[in-house]
């Protein structure tokens, strides 16, 4: 797993070289820092590439499981749907800049049909929703980042 | 055919349930708990999903959090792999109530043959043999000697409720009968408040053989030969080979005659193994039937040149079964299990894989997930890689297995590596003179040779 | 049979024969030059000798210090490998003058085959058929044009001295001979001097199909079936398989029994391997033959079951040949040579292994002598791995080789690995529709592909 | 390749621990150090080896190639068998203590049934005469370690 500066050096050195793309995945972790769109070659020097079939997405950067270090993340205890609000038609549960209690209900995650209310486990500011409403989470998926109060 | 599979395991064998998914162009999803981030199942999958923290309860074992899993995946099959819920028949059920594909025989079968007193009836039914002995608990003293006589001694004297040892007794003679009965009946009830004591024919040092069948749901049934699994540690194997040194071609032929019927008898649809006993007058006895792939599969793909995980993923997707009962075997294969655990007192020794350099060329095959850098978990099986190797005789793969055994370095963690080192250079190994009580006859030989050596030896 | 071993090579080879050796119980010598101290040959042999410095001539080709490094061992005999002096009679010759046993053919056959001219009258005289062509250079127009006649549009002109295309042109209508005639024999006389010019028959896109041979001095001369080695790139073999996409059983047979009677003729001993170009119609002619293990002999190994670099040894000490024409071919295997080269222009990448994974399970194969860390030095040839995959049939070959490609990992040089990744997803390759024209005609639809590509697409 | 320091920290450990044996086998360097001849136990727990065939030579300490840093190493330009003197009989070339001189020679290496005369390249003192008479000598191998004068 690389560090925050050390993927901001990274992607100072592809610019900085021209590379066309850089792709690093390792370990559950996995970068991609697409650079300049170069004329013709086909792959960088120094592409790191675990699997080969070629990938058609063009990311800018994307860094998996990279919450803001300094607010407290409330994660997923299943695997599962998230749910903003109770129902399609309702309001969400909470929005960003919301103050809420610990036990107060944040969102739902749904698995096998059933509709877990997921609770905050901590007083605090909502700075942060991580997943788009109706998105599959993991298990230990930050959901929420929150400012602790 | 399944759209996308999803493998409900960790370690080697979710890696080869991947390999075979990639041959057939259908694209994976990895589970794991946070405790499996690095493994190289979830590097190799297309997709993957965290299910759980470390414990497998709550990761490898949690049927609702798998299930989730294949939903927000858009997997539709799970492929179990072996332990953890692979025959857990609930978990067969669930997933159908989902529509989801399950890569294994009927939750029935499995449900049917994991009841150990019925897969027994259901063995004596289609013939297959089983261990002669008392149906349920004995009466009384002349029952029990009217018995033994019958099927002739020794015996062995169980605790109906028990397990473990405890109200277990082998009775040689008729003369040690009564007494022995006795003893065993009052371990019994203060073991587990309950005297009931059944008696069976004791096999004193049997072979642990075991057929390879496979079955498919338009009523193929076949067999795809034996694998000797005799040595053993506790009940786990360590080493095993097909074919095994002590079947001849008929005995084969009557094993797997038998193994045939049973998959008949339960309409068996997938990749099974039966177990047996192998006295060495050639009779054998049903032990019980694996309802999943086994660890050991390779040594049987190495004869007969087919991918059982493959076969297991078309027949579960409704395909016939490619392959014929009897398939020519070519050559010899053996699979050694190197274990991250000490060699002397075999407890694990998960860790860092400092150094990993593992041994290829002809006739060579590893399955693993480990990789240098490598950090073992401590939280599941101490199995780090198959080993196994292929030859054009047992003599031959012997030898290419010492090789390859001897150019295998695993740095960080000790492993079982030396034991089978040493297993491959001992002649009753050599001679193929095996029993479920080889492990403990060798380290008896072993210790007998240290202590015969004179002081001098070593210098 | 041989006491002790000295294995006159490096890399992947030299490690192949130590397993051969190792599985025979035979000890080993291995022998390097400083720059290989730190390679695998090195580590495994039972006994190591420096010979010289990095350069080949002094080292690996340096025969007076290879038999005195078998004189301070004690090795009884030479493997010598594929290159380096594997095919130079007056190695062999010395050997045996020095009482040294030389694991391949009899230095006069070396010498023969080494010869084209003579290779060729060897194979006309029993049979063998070759390209048509002039005998010798052609005198006159007349006879340049009757023999074309006779043999056929198109023909090749090429200059009798020479070589590197200089002085060669293809003829496709007889109303260019004339022309074509004058060009090229004033080409010839201004770069070599000589005028002269020969003409053959010439195959617009030939397969390159080479048979397996084997003989031992009791008179045993068998062929092991063929392996096709189309696709290579500046007469580099770069993916081989057995058997042939091309090839039907009748051909197979004939090919099989050619090469058989060169074998025959010349009473040939050891391992060979007889080069034939095939025609679209089936017509094949010879090329030359190689008198020693070829680098892709694995493809072989893994569809008969059986090991080649044993059976030299074995042979090479006087035993009969263990093996048998037209034994039954198992499957099919393809082998990818990963070597260290810049993907565009292949020229050598030398360097450290900084990351080296290598795939495994079910019919994969790996002959490396490379690990992680391991600095391949620039003074060699860059073959890193040969990666063979197996499989039931040539479809399963390739979607296994697909998947081992995608697995492995090496970082720190530049391989041809993804190279082998774009060609076992052709569909060119995938039909099996080959020619010595493949990997030009291949990268001609990559650059056409991606011309054609809209600038949108990556997006 | 290990360190003459990093050697005898080895020896150290191996005598504290009380260890049977450690063998270190890596990248053409080998070493072997046999400790106290322990009772019972078969393999030492940090004993690495690369091949198992059990070797019966017990070696108090062998590590190859490591001449002294401070002497100039004259080496063998040839494989062969190292002769201290011009034939059996005679005196040695040269003894421990000599003055040579540039040019002179030092002793003889055969190789196929050529005797090779090894000539000093420098002028020193013979403080080291590595190989014993008649042993078998690599390309490389330090026979000679000089003192430069």
């Amino acid at each position: 797993m690389l560090t925050f500066e050390q993927i901001k050096e990274l992607i100072e050195l592809v610019a900085a070289r021209g590379l066309e793309e850089l792709q690093v995945e390792r370990s559950g972790f996995r970068l991609r820092i697409g650079g300049r769109s170069a004329p013709a070659a086909t792959s960088a020097p120094s592409a790191v590439a675990l699997s080969a079939p070629p990938a058609v997405e063009a990311v800018a950067v994307t860094a998996e499981s990279a919450p803001a270090p300094d607010l407290h993340p409330v994660t997923s205890p299943i695997v599962g749907t998230f749910y903003a609000a109770p129902s399609p038609d309702a309001e969400p549960f909470v929005r960003v800049g919301d103050r809420v209690r610990k036990g107060q209900v944040l969102c739902i995650v749904e698995a096998m049909k059933l509709m877990n209310e997921i609770e905050a486990d901590a007083d605090g500011e909502i700075v942060e929703i991580y997943p788009r409403n109706a998105q599959p989470v993991e298990f230990g998926e930050p959901l929420f980042g929150l400012r602790l109060t | 055919m399944f759209r996308k599979i999803l493998i409900a395991n960790r370690g080697e064998i979710a890696l080869r349930i991947i390999h075979a998914c990639r041959e057939l162009g259908i694209p994976t999803v990895a589970v794991y708990s946070t405790a499996d981030r690095d493994s190289l199942h979830v590097t190799y999958a297309d997709e993957d999903v965290c299910i759980g923290p470390p414990p497998s309860a709550q990761s490898y074992l949690n049927i609702s959090a798998l299930v989730s899993a294949a939903e927000i995946t858009g997997a539709d099959a799970i492929h179990p792999g072996y332990g953890f819920l692979a025959e857990n028949a609930q978990f067969a059920e669930v997933l159908g109530e989902c529509n989801l594909g399950w890569i294994g025989p009927r939750p029935e079968t499995i449900r049917l043959m994991g009841d150990k007193a019925a897969a027994r009836e259901t063995a004596k039914r289609c013939g297959v043999p089983v261990l002669p002995g008392s149906e349920g608990a004995l009466t009384d003293l002349g029952a029990a000697r009217r018995l033994a006589a019958e099927i002739g001694y020794p015996v062995i004297l169980k605790a109906a409720a028990g397990g473990g040892g405890r109200g277990m007794r082998i009775v040689h003679h008729e003369g040690d009968l009564e007494t022995q009965l006795t003893t065993a009946a009052n371990e019994a009830t203060k073991a587990f408040g309950d005297g009931a004591i059944y008696l069976e024919k004791y096999l004193v040092s049997p072979r642990h053989i075991e057929i390879q069948v496979f079955g498919d749901r338009h009523g193929a049934a076949i067999h795809l030969g034996e694998r000797e699994c005799s040595i053993q540690r506790r009940h786990q194997k360590l080493v095993e080979e097909s074919p095994s040194p002590a079947l001849t071609p008929a005995l084969r032929e009557r094993m797997g005659a038998a193994a045939v019927r049973l998959c008949e008898e339960v309409g068996y649809e997938n990749a099974g193994t039966i177990e047996f006993l192998l006295d060495a007058d050639g009779g054998f006895y049903f032990m019980e039937m694996n309802t999943r792939i086994q660890v050991e599969h390779p040594v049987t793909e190495m004869v007969i040149g087919a991918d059982l995980v493959k076969q297991q993923i078309l027949v579960a997707a409704g395909e016939r079964l490619a392959l014929a009962s009897g398939l020519q075997a070519r050559g010899h294969a053996i699979e050694c299990r190197i274990n991250a655990e000490d060699p002397e007192t075999f407890a694990p020794s998960p860790g860092r894989l400092t150094t990993l350099h593992l041994p290829g060329g002809l006739g060579v095959r590893v399955d693993t997930h480990a990789y240098q850098d490598y950090v073992i978990p401590p939280h599941y099986d101490s199995l780090v890689a198959k080993l196994i190797c292929h030859g054009s005789d047992r003599a031959e793969a012997i030898a290419r297995l010492t090789r390859a055994l001897d150019f295998l370095v695993v740095e960080g963690v000790r492993t079982s590596a030396d034991l089978h080192r040493r297993i491959v250079r001992d002649p009753v190994f050599i001679a193929g003179d095996l029993s479920t009580r080889y492990l403990e006859q060798f380290f008896e030989r072993e210790a007998q040779e240290r202590g015969a050596a004179p002081e001098g030896e070593s210098l």
